[in-house]
């Protein structure tokens, strides 16, 4: 963010009355950033999520596992402001944010990556970098910072590409820079690495790694590949029939046999 | 190919750090060739009346503020409305009115802005109506259509002498003929824009007679294109198009997207005010028609025509289009103008502004360049 | 006096109007995504055919009526072909030019307008130029019934019969029948049909030539009762669109709601205050329609529907 | 079964893949690696129909499909499972199932029976819209609908893509037994190096729009040799 | 040539042709009635170039299909004066789109026919309203079918200045014959469904009924009144003589219709059917046209009402050739074939408006074409009632029946 802005030429649209994640870094880590109350969310007559209480504190990495259909999305999307909770409450940074828009969450922090890579296909990379730099960043500072981020994806190279016609793996690279590119507090992650390659995935473990080390996001990755799981991970929480199931050490949890069973299957 | 993002803006000369205000990836044209030709095509118009119908002309200029207003609003922000034409009559109507109403210069300078306003207002009711209510897509093309063709409805039974609203008789499908000449200024600090024809005489071409009113459209047209290309280059253009590609997707990264759904529709529908105010002005008459649904198609077929994603080919369809209308003679004229519209939108998708473009574009950098920068000192990175 | 008799038959005679008048473009906008603009003048093409039929073939009524619905649909298959799919113009600019020239219109909202709204002038002012500003019409049967003091053509009632047919034979076709199902396959996403083993192509022909034909006998079922002129087609145009939206995403189940509540609003309005009264009331009541039930009424209807599921 | 003969495939005017050999024996699983954007999923596409190649021949069963089109190969017995989950959102489940068995008159009632062995969930979620089934639910259901049109070819892009580890494991020993029992020959594109290893038979690596090697069984078994085509 | 507002006398009065424009609707709304009106006019044309011209003259044409739409009049209109500089204008059909081309007209100085019936009352120094007026009309129909049928009427009319102006001069024709107006009904030209119109007619229950209804979309009401059953006798200005529903429409939907009207194909004067008449020679020059409408006759006779004030005036500039109009040009049943065998009609110069031959035609179930009565009518509105001029007092008014009538408000 930019240090000369004020709080007359804040962007109308944009968010950014706030603290940056970097200025957190430094500061106290253990508050709760985030707090689901009883959180149900409801389909026809299917409960996606039940009762879910769930928390992640300021500059955490939390992974979010479950079986498909558990309900994983669904609880992304509530956080987002995407589903409009059937029930319970959402806090973060200690405010009732369940009932803001979309847009009202973001600029509070909260940033996410979709499940299905979304980005604007007709327009070229560098378009869709600079749409999130934008807002909080000018001049030369939003060049540099479009530049790293397009780096950081792993895109350079590809600036004047349209975003459609990058492949699939490629779409997920952008979705991941675009969405870090918000210098979010916290940033949800859902599937980040579904069909990259095993390089991509790991620069991507280490991406994510740099950004909660250095700038102090708080991450809530699903991811369904355990080994990329155990690379950035301590803590995992288990979903499954719109629950919380289990929650704790990877260790832990990989080898509780009760999860063996419903998600993880074959050899222990 | 002076690649400048590198190098930045420090040292761009004043010139350049003007022009890039009105240059970026969401319009054509960023060539010093392209400004030239923008130049001398204006000066061309400037003169045009020594040469033609500049009557005609004028009204076409008028247009095309309504085709302008339209790829505002649909062709960089995504919102396909079928009601431009129903901004437009409401600023045609409300001028009419107050003019009527208050005869002098001063209150037909204040029924030109309560027409734009009247425009501007009518769109932020049906916009709040809509966005805020939810409504998006087609069903908002097609709520603005049914809109249009209630005010025609409504507008096409007023003949009757109780629809009146002061002196001014609203006249159903008679219109309202008795609006006053155009116009501006207070008192005595007026000048009339209509019917008021300037005498020129020019060494080489002879003596004419000019008119104020087609000037002051060319001021307007120019000036209105040169200031939405700037809009739609800035950071909130970016953000429009940003709706346009994906709403959802947008309001992730933060912006308010029913605000700025709103904002451009209100902003589209005072421009189209504005056109409907020049309308009834150089018509002195006004009519339901403008709102039937022949005119409502209307500034769909220019945007597309033109391309949607140009300001400046909604532009130039509107005039092309519109001086076919009126010139083509004959049985034939409907079916030869129906055929070149089905045509040209089946062969020229994108739309023949930006397929002009491609084509110079490619002429200019010689095949197997064509893929690169799309134009020479184009500089890759605009920003403020 | 409201008179309730009067009252039961302008409504089957709203619903009738509405619901023949967008059949049709229900069929090519709620299922294929294109604006048919010509919409009015396949139903010309179909009031013309049928009504040519009596006159100067001598066809018994039902028959040209028949012809009417199948002429349209034939057209509306070229047409298909010709420009919305562009398929012939490129097989033979593939052959020639080694490309296609055409990007089919399907999902190109606004240029499916301008491409009609083209064929739509040629087709007015074609009719115009080979059969004039008007033909000779074809009397109404049926006859009328009377009921007090008032009286009613028996005819309009017949329509309001077939509307109700029509509407459950296309119902039927597209959520019952294999091809419904590959039809709206194809519509939601082309390349995954085809891998389906969906010949796509033919489902797009087939199913604009059935919306087509759809519109072409509510032309020729019309043509007794409207001013035979070559811009007859405009005046179905409004309540067309306007019941196709505000029957939302379930096509036809829409058509038929919609047309059953705009029809009702007309009426009683119509029926109560005039009819310029009762037009305006039944634009007023689709824009509010619109506003609160942004999916339509069977888009509300699935809500509600589900709703009731999660307080279950 | 299957060949490809200097097989070269265009978008619009990009060039993707270039001079492609390739063949899959009856009753064989093969696998296609390589790194993001080598043109995998394009050359599984060419395959289909669903992209005409600009040069080269493919041959389906000794015939030559070259420029059938996509749903003449679906007919004659080619599968597809696209990568992304390409579901028909607004059809049901069960509507999703059955457009996979029209394909065919020869499919088979009980396959349904496997399908919804395999994949419970499809039975118990057979009414609901596609589009609302979460992500690997989607995968599930694209896979079902290409096994009930009981393919002779079965084309498979990263199957495994967003599937819980218990299932992909279970998926890979289905496709073996599909594969044992039908004689289904299968050409599979994965990311995932412990499917490749469980399925594969044979391995086509691809880079930069062509195949650049094969690797047979013993190379498959070797967890190193296969890292390295997909490493950075 | 920009300049708009110049006087254009500016013509090509010095050259051995003149120009005449004829702007006359060939498609949309009004194309059934407007196309014969351009055909009237080239025929008219025609005739007077193959005799020598005017004045040793040729008269070239500036013609185009305004498609019945009022803006687009206006546009043409400014191109037939500014460019094209037509010495008379011939334009339009429908009030609505003469009230919108008048003040052009006026601010221009051009000399301009208005052919159409209308509801009367313009008083316009440079408009020649040679239609007839509804006073016209409705004063040889209406008290006709009062006579004959009863009191009690029931209007019905388009909804513009047109139906509304003559719905009150059925109301002022209504009080001067001891009649009543039980209910009156505008309905929008987009209209075509009368299924509520015709169940409030039933429920009025008049002696009969007044039409003035309009345009191709109106047309409707005539097959549905008639399949719905009701039979009632309708008066009319409008039906048949334009739109020739009674060939149109299978019989018997316009059974009882009564129209009163200066032409229509039917009128049974020599001139007009005999052999070598006026409809002969309309056939004979557009064999494929499907009927002559009385418009067709008023611009035709209009064209021969020009020729002889040009060839008095001796010149083709325009005040000069409204003088003469003005002089009070007469023309027998040759030129204007809607009166009979001796009699002639008049232009009168203080209004601008042209006493008529007046005809009540009435079809029979099989629409046969009969003439009840007929005959002449003066314009009396202007020159008695509100006392139009306008060579004495130049003017640019259309004055209106409730300024005058109480009945009328
Ligand atoms: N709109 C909806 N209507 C009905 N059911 C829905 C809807 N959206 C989600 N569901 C159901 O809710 C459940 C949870 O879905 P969700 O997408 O959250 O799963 P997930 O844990 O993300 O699974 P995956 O790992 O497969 O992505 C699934 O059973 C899904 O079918
Ligand atoms: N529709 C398209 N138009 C133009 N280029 C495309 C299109 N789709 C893909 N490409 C390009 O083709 C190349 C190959 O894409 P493809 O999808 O086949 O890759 P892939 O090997 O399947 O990658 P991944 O593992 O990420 O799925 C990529 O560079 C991509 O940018
Ligand atoms: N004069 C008329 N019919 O408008
Ligand atoms: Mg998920
Ligand atoms: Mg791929």
């Amino acid at each position: 963010m930019s240090d000369t802005e004020t709080e007359s030429d804040i962007d109308p649209l944009g968010p950014n009355v706030r603290q940056t994640a970097a200025e957190l870094a430094t500061g106290d880590r253990t508050e709760t950033l985030l707090q689901t109350d009883g959180l149900v969310k409801q389909f026809g007559g299917f409960t996606a999520t039940d009762d879910v209480d769930f928390s992640v504190a300021e500059g955490e990495l939390r992974c979010l596992i479950g079986p498909n259909g558990a309900g994983k999305s669904t609880l992304l999307n509530l956080i987002t402001g995407t589903y409009e909770a059937s029930d319970g409450s959402i806090y973060y940074n200690g405010h009732d944010i369940t009932d803001l828009e979309p847009h009202e969450r973001v600029s509070r922090g909260i940033s996410m990556k979709f499940q299905v890579p979304s980005v604007y296909g007709d327009l070229s990379v560098r378009e869709n970098v600079r749409l999130p730099v934008q807002q909080f960043a000018d001049g030369e500072e939003r060049r540099r910072l479009v530049a790293e981020a397009i780096g950081a994806a792993g895109l350079t190279g590809y600036e004047d590409v349209e975003a459609g016609q990058l492949s699939h793996g490629q779409q997920q690279q952008l979705e991941i820079g675009m969405a870090a590119a918000l210098e979010p507090d916290l940033l949800l992650l859902d599937e980040p690495v579904a069909g990259l390659d095993v390089g991509e995935r790991e620069a991507i473990a280490e991406r994510i790694r740099r950004l909660n080390e250095e700038k102090g996001i708080a991450f809530i990755v699903i991811e369904h590949d355990t080994d990329f799981v155990a690379s950035i991970a301590e803590e995992v929480t288990v979903l499954h029939n719109g629950e919380v199931f289990r929650e704790g050490a990877i260790a832990e949890i990989e080898s509780d046999p009760e999860v063996q069973r419903i998600y993880l299957g074959g050899e222990s | 190919m002076a690649r400048n993002s590198a190098n930045g803006e420090a040292n761009r000369s004043l010139p350049g750090r003007l022009r890039s205000r009105f240059e970026g990836p969401n319009t054509i044209g960023e060539s010093r060739g392209f400004w030239g030709g923008f130049a001398a095509a204006v000066a061309a118009l400037a003169v045009y009346p020594a040469f033609g119908d500049s009557s005609q002309l004028s009204l076409f200029m008028v247009l095309a503020l309504l085709g302008l207003s339209l790829s505002v609003v649909w062709g960089y922000s995504g919102v396909l409305s079928f009601g431009q034409v129903v901004f437009f009559g409401i600023g045609a109507y409300t001028f009419g009115v107050v003019s009527i109403n208050f005869a002098t210069p001063g209150g037909i300078t204040a029924a030109v802005v309560a027409g734009i306003v009247g425009g501007g207002l009518s769109a932020a009711i049906l916009g709040y109506f809509m966005f805020y209510g939810g409504v998006r897509d087609v069903y908002v093309t097609i709520i603005t259509l049914v809109s249009t063709i209630v005010l025609h409805t409504f507008m096409a039974q007023t003949a009757g002498s109780e629809w009146a609203i002061g002196e001014a008789a609203l006249g159903g499908f008679n219109g309202m003929p008795d609006i006053p000449l155009l116009t501006l200024g207070v008192g005595g600090l007026s000048y009339q824009f209509i019917y008021n024809p300037f005498p020129m005489r020019v060494i080489g071409i002879g003596a004419f007679e000019i008119s104020p009113f087609y000037y002051l459209v060319l001021v307007l047209l120019v000036g209105t294109y040169l200031a939405l290309r700037a809009l739609v280059n800035s950071d909130y253009g970016r953000v429009m198009v940003a709706v346009r590609e994906d709403e959802d997707r947008t309001e992730m990264f933060g912006y308010n997207v029913t605000r700025v759904k709103f904002v451009v529709f209100t902003l589209g529908g005072a421009l189209a005010g504005l056109s409907g105010v020049l309308y009834a002005a150089r018509n002195v008459y006004i009519d339901p028609t403008v709102f039937s649904l022949l005119f409502a198609t209307l500034p769909v077929i220019w945007v597309s025509i033109g391309g949607r994603k140009s300001l400046l080919g909604a532009v130039v369809a509107t005039l092309a289009i519109e001086y076919l209308r009126i010139s083509m003679a004959g049985e034939l004229a409907l079916v030869l103008l129906g055929t070149l519209l089905l045509v040209t939108i089946l062969v020229l998708p994108s739309g023949l502004v930006p397929w002009l473009h491609e084509q110079i574009v490619a002429t200019r950098l010689g095949p197997g360049e064509a893929g690169g920068a799309d134009t020479p000192d184009a500089p890759s990175e605009v920003s403020d | 006096m409201v008179n309730g008799i009067n009252l039961a038959l302008q409504f089957l005679d709203s619903f009738a109007f509405i619901v023949l008048a967008a059949a049709g473009l229900a069929i090519i906008f709620g299922i294929m995504g294109v604006i048919n603009l010509a919409h009015g003048e396949f139903i010309l093409i179909g009031a013309y055919t049928a009504t040519l039929a009596v006159t100067q073939l001598g066809l018994p009524l039902v028959v040209a009526m028949l012809v009417g619905g199948l002429v349209t649909g034939l057209f509306g298959i070229l047409t298909e072909r010709v420009i919305i799919s562009g398929a012939w113009p490129n097989y033979v600019s593939q052959r020639t030019l080694g490309r296609d020239i055409i990007e089919p219109l399907y999902d190109r909202l606004a240029d499916s307008m301008v491409a009609t709204f083209g064929l739509s002038l040629i087709l007015t002012q074609g009719a115009r130029i080979r059969f004039g500003n008007s033909i000779d019409q074809i009397a109404t049967p049926f006859g009328a019934i009377s009921y007090g003091e008032f009286s009613y053509s028996s005819y309009r009632i017949v329509l309001a019969g077939v509307s109700i047919g029509l509407l459950l034979v296309t119902y039927y076709l597209f959520t019952r029948t294999d091809f419904g199902m590959r039809a709206r396959a194809t519509i939601q996403d082309k390349q995954t049909a085809q891998a389906m083993g969906v010949n796509t192509d033919r489902m797009y022909m087939l199913t604009f030539g059935i919306g087509s034909s759809l519109a072409g006998l509510t032309g020729a079922l019309f043509a007794p009762v409207i001013s035979m002129q070559p811009t007859l087609g405009d005046q179905f145009l409004v309540e067309a669109f306007v019941a196709v939206v505000v029957g939302g995403p379930s096509v036809v189940l829409g058509t038929a709601l919609s047309g059953g509540v705009l029809g009702a609003i007309l009426a009683t309005f119509s029926n109560l205050y005039g009819t310029f009264i009762g037009r305006i009331a039944l634009l007023v009541a689709a824009l509010i329609a619109l506003r609160f039930l942004p999916n339509g009424i069977t888009g509300f209807i699935d809500q509600l529907r589900k709703r009731r599921q999660e307080s279950d | 079964m299957l060949e490809l003969d200097d097989v070269s495939a265009a978008y619009d005017t990009t060039p993707i893949l270039r001079d492609v050999d390739l063949s899959v024996e009856e009753g064989e699983i093969v696998g296609v690696m390589g790194k993001n954007g080598v043109g995998k999923t394009t050359l599984l596409k060419t395959v289909m129909g669903l992209l005409e190649s600009s040069e080269g021949t493919i041959r389906y069963d000794g015939v030559d499909v070259t420029h059938a089109s996509a749903d003449e190969r679906a007919r004659a017995g080619i599968g597809y499972i696209p990568q992304g989950r390409d579901v028909f959102p607004k059809l049901t489940v069960e509507q999703n199932i059955k457009m996979g068995e029209t394909i065919r008159s020869d499919s088979d009632e009980t396959l349904y029976d496997q399908i919804y062995d395999y994949f419970p969930v499809l039975e118990e979620r057979a009414s609901q819209e596609a589009g609302t089934l979460s992500g690997g639910q989607q995968q599930m259901l694209a896979i079902g609908r290409a096994l009930v049109s009981n393919p002779d070819l079965l084309l498979l892009d990263e199957p495994s893509e967003g599937i819980q580890p218990s299932i992909v494991d279970q998926i890979s020993q289905d496709m073996q037994t599909i594969n044992a029992d039908l004689g289904t020959t299968i050409l599979f594109v994965e990311q995932n190096l412990g499917v490749i290893r469980e399925m594969a038979d044979r391995c086509y690596a691809m880079e930069r729009g062509t195949v650049v090697d094969e690797l047979g069984p013993s190379t498959i078994a070797d967890e190193d040799a296969i890292a390295e085509y997909l490493a950075v | 040539s920009a300049g708009e507002g110049g006087t254009s006398t500016d013509t090509a009065s010095s050259t051995d042709t003149l120009k005449i424009g004829v702007l006359e609707d060939q498609s949309g709304n009004f194309a059934l009635v407007g196309d014969p009106k351009a055909k009237a006019s080239m025929l008219a044309i025609e005739e007077i170039n193959a005799n020598g011209g005017i004045d040793g003259k040729q008269i070239e044409t500036f013609q185009r299909d305004p498609q019945s739409d009022n803006q687009r009049y206006q546009e043409l209109t400014r191109t037939a004066i500014n460019e094209e500089n037509v010495d008379a204008l011939w334009a339009g059909y429908s009030s609505a789109t003469r009230e919108a081309i008048r003040p052009i007209i006026d601010r221009n100085e051009q000399l301009y026919f208005y052919t159409t019936q209308y509801e009367g009352g313009v008083c316009d120094e440079f408009t020649f309203a040679v239609g007839p007026t509804a006073r016209q009309q409705l004063g040889i129909v209406l008290p006709y079918l009062v006579e004959e049928f009863g009191p009690d009427i029931y209007t019905i009319a388009a909804d513009y200045n047109f139906g509304q102006l003559s719905a009150d001069w059925v109301k002022v024709l209504a009080n001067e014959n001891d009649a009543n107006v039980l209910g009156e009904e505008f309905i929008p030209l987009s209209e075509s469904s009368f299924g509520s119109t015709i169940n409030r007619i039933q429920e009025a229950d008049p002696d009969f009924v007044m039409s003035m209804l309009v345009g191709a979309n109106h047309t409707s009401f005539y097959e549905q009144k008639a399949s719905a059953g009701l039979d009632i006798p309708i008066g009319t200005s409008t039906a048949m003589a334009q739109g020739y529903e009674h060939r149109r429409l299978d019989p018997p939907a316009m059974a009882n219709i009564y129209a009163g009207v200066n032409y229509m194909e039917e009128v049974p004067t020599e001139s007009n059917t005999g052999d070598g008449g006026f409809v002969d020679r309309y056939f004979e020059m557009y064999p494929d046209a499907p009927y002559l409408n009385e418009e067709a006759e008023t611009n035709y006779f209009s064209t021969y009402m020009y020729k002889k004030a040009v060839e008095q005036a001796g010149t083709t500039e325009q005040p000069e050739v409204i003088d003469a109009l003005e002089s009070g040009i007469e023309l027998g049943t040759e030129e204007a074939p809607e009166a009979p065998e001796g009699e002639t009609i008049r232009l009168d110069g203080a209004t601008h408006h042209v006493d008529h031959h007046m005809w009540i035609m009435r079809a029979d179930e099989e629409h046969n074409i009969e003439a009840v009565e007929n005959r002449q009518i003066p314009e009396t509105f202007l020159s008695e009632t509100a006392g139009c001029n306008l060579p004495e007092n130049p003017e640019q008014t259309q004055y209106t029946p409730v300024d005058y009538y109480e009945e009328a408000e």
